[in-house]
């Protein structure tokens, strides 16, 4: 095989590969504007329908507002669980630091169904379960290692002598975490609360065990596929798309340009 | 789609869109419903019961906001029941098996039989209906039932072939047959094939021991196991050709849309759902909620459950059944409302062709759950 | 003499079981430019990071005007340190950068924003003062960095290699700016580089540590003209060691009879014994190169291997009787005159005060 | 430090809430799960007891281990069918492809993440079904209909839903760090081109490959959609088996030994994993 044709597979291989993975994604945003309640080919009228039924539905709004709070408290728990992790990881050796490293970095190796099985076991022993703030703690520490992994490799960029300059220039401790750790590592703890918004945003199985009463987005969802399927799922996946994609863009936009710019 | 009938749904939801097109103008639609100083009334249910269809008239008369949180299969209910602190849940419907359950566990407030109309029921059995009543006390209120049988596609079946549970065996629906995922009422038509008719629930060694036999040989013909959703898209889109362990309340649905898919009570007999509301223990709106299940017991409200969108049940009043056959008869005809009808779901129950839906008498509902997932696994 | 600025008192510094720095007294005095020399990992970064507080000695006393300052924190000194990284804050603007320990130090806006543009004016940098630093050049950096620190108006300043980043041109250059500055301002410069012609530039005293001890302590001349031992010899380069047994002493030389001959050297302060084993350094530019044997004390027969350009100096590499390597260094045009190619015979002699005798055992 | 320890309230604070959020909110509920694992059901009614009667019951029963077996048999499938999969993409777009077009593939790839899984698979529902999108495109062709839903077939289509894009990104990000003079020092040596990628690029980006194969495999293992929803839970795999246990007669203590079952495999993969990707080849130091 020449260079040529093995480039010419190689991109509609690469194409294939693509088409695979966009295809739920693009059928989904189709189906949300076809009319028929169960999506089948041939496609029905084009209609907005179902964007309309969720609009006038209340609790599509009371579950949008519970993912905003749930995701950008979440957000923030989880960023500053990563920081300190990661700051402690790049500015201290001791003993035990592999456990306190394992204590954070595991959560994602549990599978969700686990998770959400002992956290709703653990919260309503502890009287915790129910609440939105019960997604929000079980959010965190599943979200935190992802803010902690971008957070340390933004440190790991850092000249080590930087906070030692900062000492030396007469600032303490904490005077130097202010004026230079954290401006070092803001586009990074940008990405980072980014990042953890979208994914705890998405997040439904252990969301849906803890929240008793509580609906988030993903729930919502959930209960359609469930329940009473229809495009409305389509609908709202389109929507969570279109906010979790905002929060990506931005949080890439904020950190690469950084990444570029520290590099030139 | 002209000739369906006008679902209260349908007008519930024009209503709204008018209301938000006018009044309320470009405001959020959570403002004028959800964020109003309303008082929210938790209910645990199977789905669909806390949809706008069902509860959204009640809601706008007595200023309340349903908060409801979905179950499938009464020990899911059990199970969400046991996680939550005392008095989470105000409302619960439960299937009515298991209303004996949730007393047992002290999870349910007694209720006062003058509140209902006990003296208009269509069938004595809904007013002493097993497991509602201790001693005289009343637990809980039957607000709806369902036949459950064969359920299939037409073009794949005759209704001959789906007069038997045998049905399910043929050949050619192999790899077309579903489960509805969950063991009891599948496994009480498989009971009901071995011919154990009255007494399916309750069950020697020998006979549990046969019922699991005849479980395994439909194995093969096994296509997948799905929830209610699942359930419903299995059907619709022809990769389910019949379906065990669900009825009218999931073929109706899509009957009412148009699919190719009916329910049969089969010669060996069919099993009934029975759904009956509770109050909460320790529930702080007791009163809002026994006003909500009398309203649910009046001639519209036994209308509404009736037509529920997300899957029908027959009324148990008479003024129920009457004023459905007055505002909608063409449902009332297709879930055969109707006296003197066949299939009409009294009659069916006078002729001793349906059993309730119980609990394993002499085995644990434990040891018909590990035969279920060991029957997934097969 | 006046009380030393700083004083070392049998410091030791342990990382694990690693001793980065041994027993190590040494006294700083006030406005000396000190240069503290070596190769990596000797102790000479870890002796700047206790005196600036960012290291903790193991053992003994750092005291700085008479002040014990073993647990005085970082931010509590007065030793501004200039990076071998600069460590620059990379989110500042040059001026903000200046500005910064001011700005730690509580100093109102206006005056700290005066002070730096001083600084950045007297490096010749003003032009950038709102220049992100990352878009600074090399010496641009550098000279931020030095206004950064010199801008707290220490008593004293601490330099850890920083021109090891800069290209040749661009380091003559900043050691001139250097002892200017140090000149001028009349502060203790303590300076840490691995680099011999920086440090003998620039100092006015430098120590040559190896492996955590001080090697030796002296002007650069000292240091050049008579390394104390075998270690500081090889260090400086461009010595000769010569190695053998000591004979009779005589008006102030003694006889050293080694594989290449018997020579003079040097008697140091405390004499050896005779019979001992010593050695003794000839400076490459003290040497002699003739084509024919030379009437003088110390003389030895050498072979030419090759020659080595510095510009108009030249050295010249040999071999002698039993495998000794000689060293020369001379004017290139006198070399030319002499017209040798690799493989030529010559004489190699020496005056016997500058065979400089090393400490015995080193 | 010398001298007695001194207390520093500096160091403490990014390290000691960490440490007592995490063990609140991570290892509380993990151990206390094992200690449900040991608690007994008496109607409906989880109460406190210490008894193997779960461990016993569970670990005694054919369908446990058929479900064990046939989960670590289907994610160890799905994770080797990403891996291959994605790698001639991940090699055409980290040797063919320029940075910037390999930047925005990689960035491309990442949206599916943020995207819902529920939706996505709902997706495939659609897409998969006998009356599907699929299959009306290939009877344009003349083919099928295919049986797609509620089989293997569907379950791994999930489960690659969920794992191609990251196998991708890991390889591609993996191999693009590959130091491209020594490929072509070995195709200078006269090395072909597939002995190229087995011998140098292969070697060179084993840590990244292990790490992406465990994260496959992890993801598949715990997913509870893909097999429930496309594969109709035919052989249940053990997160199914988990919801079953935990919806029929509040038996999380059962429940909780399936859950315990799967943590200790996965540890001991992921360590066995993380052992071999970080393991140095024969004959370096250390």
């Amino acid at each position: 095989m020449t260079g040529r044709w093995l480039n010419i597979a190689l991109a509609v291989y690469v194409g294939l590969i693509f088409t695979f993975v966009f295809a739920p994604i693009i059928f989904s945003l189709i189906f949300s504007f076809n009319s028929q309640r169960f999506p089948t080919i041939p496609l029905g009228e084009f209609s907005t329908e179902w964007y309309v039924k969720i609009f006038n539905d209340p609790d599509v709004w009371t579950a949008v507002r519970n993912s905003l709070i749930v995701s950008s408290s979440t957000a923030v728990l989880a960023t500053v669980l990563g920081f300190c992790t990661a700051y402690t990881d790049f500015r201290y050796n001791f003993r035990f630091k592999g456990p306190y490293l394992a204590l954070i970095l595991l959560p994602p190796t549990i599978p969700l169904i686990i998770m959400a099985l002992a956290m709703l076991a653990w919260l309503s022993r502890i009287g915790m379960s129910g609440q939105l703030w019960s997604i929000i703690l079980a959010h965190s520490v599943m979200t935190a290692p992802f803010a902690m992994a971008i957070i340390r490799l933004r440190l790991h960029q850092m000249d080590p002598d930087l906070e030692a300059a900062a000492w030396n220039l007469g600032g303490n401790e904490w005077q130097a975490m202010r004026h230079v750790i954290v401006p070092f590592c803001a586009p990074a703890i940008v990405s980072a609360l980014c990042l953890t918004a979208a994914v705890s945003f998405d997040e439904f199985a252990v969301a849906w065990f803890v929240s008793g009463l509580n609906k988030t987005v993903p729930i919502v969802i959930l209960e359609i596929v469930q329940g009473n399927i229809d495009p409305t799922v389509n609908a709202i996946g389109t929507f969570v798309f279109l906010t979790s994609m905002s929060l990506v863009i931005l949080a890439q936009l904020l950190f690469i340009s950084r990444q570029i710019k520290s590099h030139s | 789609m002209t000739t369906k009938p006008k679902t209260i749904s349908k007008q519930l939801l024009r209503r709204d869109v008018l209301r938000i097109g006018g009044g309320a103008a470009l405001s959020m639609p959570f403002v004028s419903r959800a964020w109003a100083q309303t008082t929210e009334i938790n209910m645990l249910a199977w789905y669909g019961h806390g949809e706008p269809d069902m509860v959204g008239a009640f809601e706008e008369a007595n200023n309340v906001k349903f908060v409801p949180k979905y179950y499938a299969g009464g020990d899911n209910m059990l199970a969400l029941i046991a996680q939550s602190p005392p008095g989470t849940y105000d409302i619960i419907l439960s299937d009515g098996e298991f209303v004996q359950q949730l007393n047992a566990a002290d999870y349910i407030e007694p209720l006062d039989a003058n509140d209902y109309p006990f003296d208009d029921m269509l069938h004595e059995d809904f007013t002493k209906f097993p497991g509602h009543w201790d001693g005289d006390t009343l637990f809980s209120m039957i607000l709806r039932g369902g036949h459950l049988g064969v359920s299939y596609n037409t073009t794949a079946m005759s209704a001959e072939e789906a007069s038997s549970y045998e049905g399910f065996w043929k050949p050619e629906l192999q790899g077309k047959v579903g489960h509805f995922d969950w063991h009891l009422p599948s496994l009480g038509m498989m009971s009901l094939k071995n011919g154990n008719g009255a007494g399916l629930w309750d069950l020697s060694d020998d006979q549990w021991q046969a019922v699991q036999d005849t479980t395994m040989s439909l194995r093969s013909q096994v296509g997948g196991f799905f929830d209610y959703g699942g359930t419903f898209n299995g059907l619709k889109n022809g990769e389910m050709m019949a379906m065990c362990g669900i009825g009218d309340w999931i073929t109706g649905v899509l009957e009412r849309d148009g699919a190719p898919v009916a329910s049969v009570i089969p010669k060996e007999g069919g099993i009934q759902f029975t759904e009956s509301y509770c109050i909460g223990k320790g529930s702080s709106k007791a009163d809002l909620v026994k006003s909500f299940i009398q309203y649910m017991m009046s001639p519209e409200g036994q209308v509404k459950s009736a037509q529920m969108v997300a899957y029908p049940g027959f009324c148990v009043t008479k003024a129920g059944r009457a004023l459905l056959q007055e505002v909608d008869p063409a449902e009332a005809a297709r879930s055969h409302q109707i006296e003197g009808m066949p299939n009409e779901p009294i009659a069916l129950i006078n002729e001793g062709r349906i059993h309730y839906r119980d609990i394993p008498q002499q085995q644990t509902l434990e040891d018909w759950n590990d035969f279920w997932s060991e029957y997934k696994n097969a | 003499m006046t009380e030393p600025l700083v004083t070392f008192r049998n410091v030791e510094k342990r990382f694990d079981d690693f001793v980065a720095v041994r027993d190590m007294t040494l006294d700083i005095h006030e406005g000396e430019f000190l240069a503290i020399m070596g190769s990596s990992g000797c102790g000479k970064t870890t002796t700047l990071r206790m005196l600036a507080g960012l290291d903790t000695p193991s053992a003994g006393e750092i005291r700085i005007e008479g002040r014990l300052m073993n647990d005085v924190k970082p931010h509590e000194r007065d030793t501004p340190l200039v990076w071998q990284s600069l460590a620059l804050f990379p989110f500042l603007t040059a001026r903000e950068n200046v500005e910064f320990g001011l700005k730690m130090r509580g100093v109102a806006a206006d005056e700290r924003k005066k002070r730096a543009l001083d600084w950045l004016d007297r490096m010749q940098i003003v032009e950038f003062a709102d220049r992100n630093v990352a878009t600074l050049s090399g010496g641009q950096k550098q000279r931020v960095a030095l206004a950064r620190s010199l801008v707290m108006e220490p008593q004293m300043l601490l330099l850890d290699e920083p021109l090891s980043a800069l290209d040749a041109n661009l380091v003559i250059r900043m050691q001139g700016v250097l002892t200017r500055l140090q000149k001028e301002l009349g502060i203790t410069f303590v300076y840490v580089t691995h680099s011999q012609s920086e440090a003998f530039a620039m100092a006015d005293r430098v120590v040559i540590m190896s492996q955590g001890d001080i090697a030796q302590v002296g002007s650069p001349k000292d240091i050049y003209r008579t390394p104390a031992n075998r270690f500081v010899a090889e260090f400086v380069g461009r010595n000769n060691i010569f190695t053998g047994k000591t004979g009779g002493s005589d008006n102030g030389k003694t006889k050293v009879s080694t594989l290449q001959g018997a020579f003079l050297a040097q008697t140091p302060d405390n004499p050896p014994g005779p019979e001992k084993q010593v050695s003794f350094t000839v400076s490459a530019d003290l040497m002699t190169l003739t084509l024919t044997e030379p009437d003088a004390d110390n003389k030895a027969k050498a072979t030419l291997i090759s020659e080595e350009f510095i510009g108009s100096v030249v050295t010249v590499f040999l071999e002698g009787q039993a495998g000794q390597e000689y060293k020369v260094q001379m004017q290139e045009r006198a070399l030319a005159e002499l017209d040798l190619s690799p493989g030529a015979d010559v004489w190699l002699s020496w005056e016997a005060e500058n065979a400089n005798m090393l400490e015995t055992g080193s | 430090m010398s001298g007695p320890r001194k207390i520093d309230i500096y160091a403490l604070t990014w390290r000691l809430p960490i440490i007592l959020w995490q063990l609140v909110f991570f290892i509380g509920p993990v151990l206390f799960m094992v200690a449900i694992s040991f608690f007994v059901v008496k109607n409906y009614r989880m109460t406190e007891a210490f008894e193997f009667v779960n461990w016993q019951r569970m670990l005694t029963r054919g369908f446990f281990w058929d479900s064990y077996w046939y989960t670590l048999f289907i994610a160890s499938l799905s994770a080797t069918i990403a891996m291959l999969v994605a790698f001639p993409a991940a090699w055409a777009l980290a040797f063919r492809a320029s940075d910037n077009l390999r930047r925005w593939a990689v960035f491309l790839l990442i949206i599916p993440f943020f995207t819902s899984y529920l939706v996505r698979t709902f997706s495939w529902y659609v897409i998969l079904a006998e009356s599907g999108v699929l299959n009306a495109m290939l009877g344009y062709i003349g083919l099928g209909p295919f049986r797609m839903l509620n089989s293997h077939f569907g379950t791994i289509i999930g489960y690659l839903t969920l794992t191609l894009p990251l196998a991708v990104i890991l390889q591609t990000v993996t191999m693009a760090n590959v130091d491209k003079t020594l490929i072509e020092a070995a195709r200078n040596l006269g090395c072909k081109p597939f002995a190229t990628i087995w011998r140098i690029v292969l070697p060179l980006s084993k840590t990244g490959f292990i790490v992406a194969a465990l994260f496959c495999f992890i993801l598949a293992f715990g997913d509870f959609v893909a097999p429930f929803y496309l594969g109709g839970s035919q052989e249940p795999t053990l997160p199914i088996l988990i919801l079953d246990t935990t919806k029929s007669g509040q038996q999380w203590p059962r429940a909780a030994v399936v859950a315990i079952m799967m943590m200790v495999t996965l540890f001991t993969v992921a360590f066995t994993a993380i052992a071999l990707a970080y393991r140095k080849p024969k004959g370096s130091k250390g």
